[in-house]
């Protein structure tokens, strides 16, 4: 399936895109994880978490192709 | 679903929360307004001083949130109305970020509403804030 | 000796609150705000409604209490600056009466501060407000 | 001596004056209460406290013949 992945703040610096689109098998998060760690090296020292479709998801989670978002740290306010 | 956009492009005006709580006084059952001010701030950075803040957010998720924390707010205090104005894009150090506006018929429940709202849109909102410094460098900020 | 006065002229003007706040965006190392307003409701008692409050005041014992409470919570809280206006005379329904404004580098101590100072205000201040019903007949308001 | 007594509020309502002077022997605060709620009976209904020179006083402090203040309930903000 095709999803959707967007990059937000340091994350988006890292990967030099705020979205882009890739192909991937049926998994979990995680396994989408190693693959963005896999192509971006530099995620591997930044702290953030993931989203799916809008909603905060551990690395567990299982990929529904719906819109994922990759967020660092909060600085709202 | 859509929901209720709460982002404002660039700093908040003093005019527009003046005529905010202008708005109010038809609402003749209010007693008490507890207004949060979020100001950025030119914190000294080893040897660099903050000059701006430019703000992002996954804006679907974000407005979805506050939306969240909003129907959350009202369920926990006895509140009669709710605002909250977040700014995208550059703010300048002495300039406003963040408005939150509470009302009640009674203070106690101001008070401890509004500690919830703005406490909730630090941890659970998607906003990020890259601190420009005077020198071009910059920094991502991270809510303490 | 003479303390600031901090009473107002009628009703606090949205205007007034909002170039209060304005003049703080010089202040770059405050990053909260947090603003309370008491605003005149308009209660139903035995089937008569406020239609305005006069408030009167032992002016100079209240102005020396506003400084106490004053030096107390700067004492208390880590505040770069703190205001408080308290109307005299003629508030109707809807207008605002009160407006203490508090700023600090941080958040939490905000919060903290401005309960306390509204709480002190509402608790040791001699001022006096004479509830105005609408068929000209009144009673006099006690704090809770 | 002579006292300057100042009524507020509802307490000024039933001495129907803001503000008196009164020649007063030496005594207390209570002293003077007597005093006053002799010329005024309706105030032995009243809620109110009483300061000298601007500061709260209980019953038995002593008058100094600094100004005196009948405070009825506060009812700031």
């Amino acid at each position: 399936m095709t999803i959707e992945i967007n990059y937000f703040g340091m994350i988006a610096e890292v990967t030099g895109c705020n979205s882009e689109r890739m192909s991937v098998s049926e998994g979990a998060i995680s396994d989408l994880k190693g693959m963005l760690v896999g192509k971006y090296p530099a995620l591997k020292n930044k702290d953030f978490r993931m989203a799916q479709n809008q909603e905060l998801v551990s690395e567990d989670t299982l990929l529904t192709g719906q819109e994922i978002a990759l967020l660092p740290p909060f600085a709202g306010g | 679903m859509n929901y209720k956009n709460v982002f404002i492009k660039g700093a908040i005006s003093s005019e527009f929360i003046g005529n905010s709580i202008a708005k109010h006084q038809s609402k003749t059952n209010i007693g008490a307004h507890n207004i949060f001010l979020g100001q950025v701030r030119a914190d000294k950075i080893e040897g660099k001083v903050v000059a701006a803040i430019e703000y992002s957010a996954y804006e679907e998720m974000a407005n979805k949130n506050f939306h969240e924390i909003r129907e959350a707010t009202f369920e926990k205090f006895n509140l009669t109305c709710m605002h909250i104005y977040h700014s995208l894009g550059l703010v300048k150090t002495g300039e406003i970020c963040l408005f939150v506006f509470v009302s009640s018929p009674r203070r106690k429940e101001v008070f401890k509403a509004l500690e919830y709202v703005v406490e909730a849109i630090k941890a659970d909102v998607p906003v990020f804030g890259k601190e420009l410094f005077e020198d071009e460098s910059h920094q991502w900020k991270v809510n303490s």
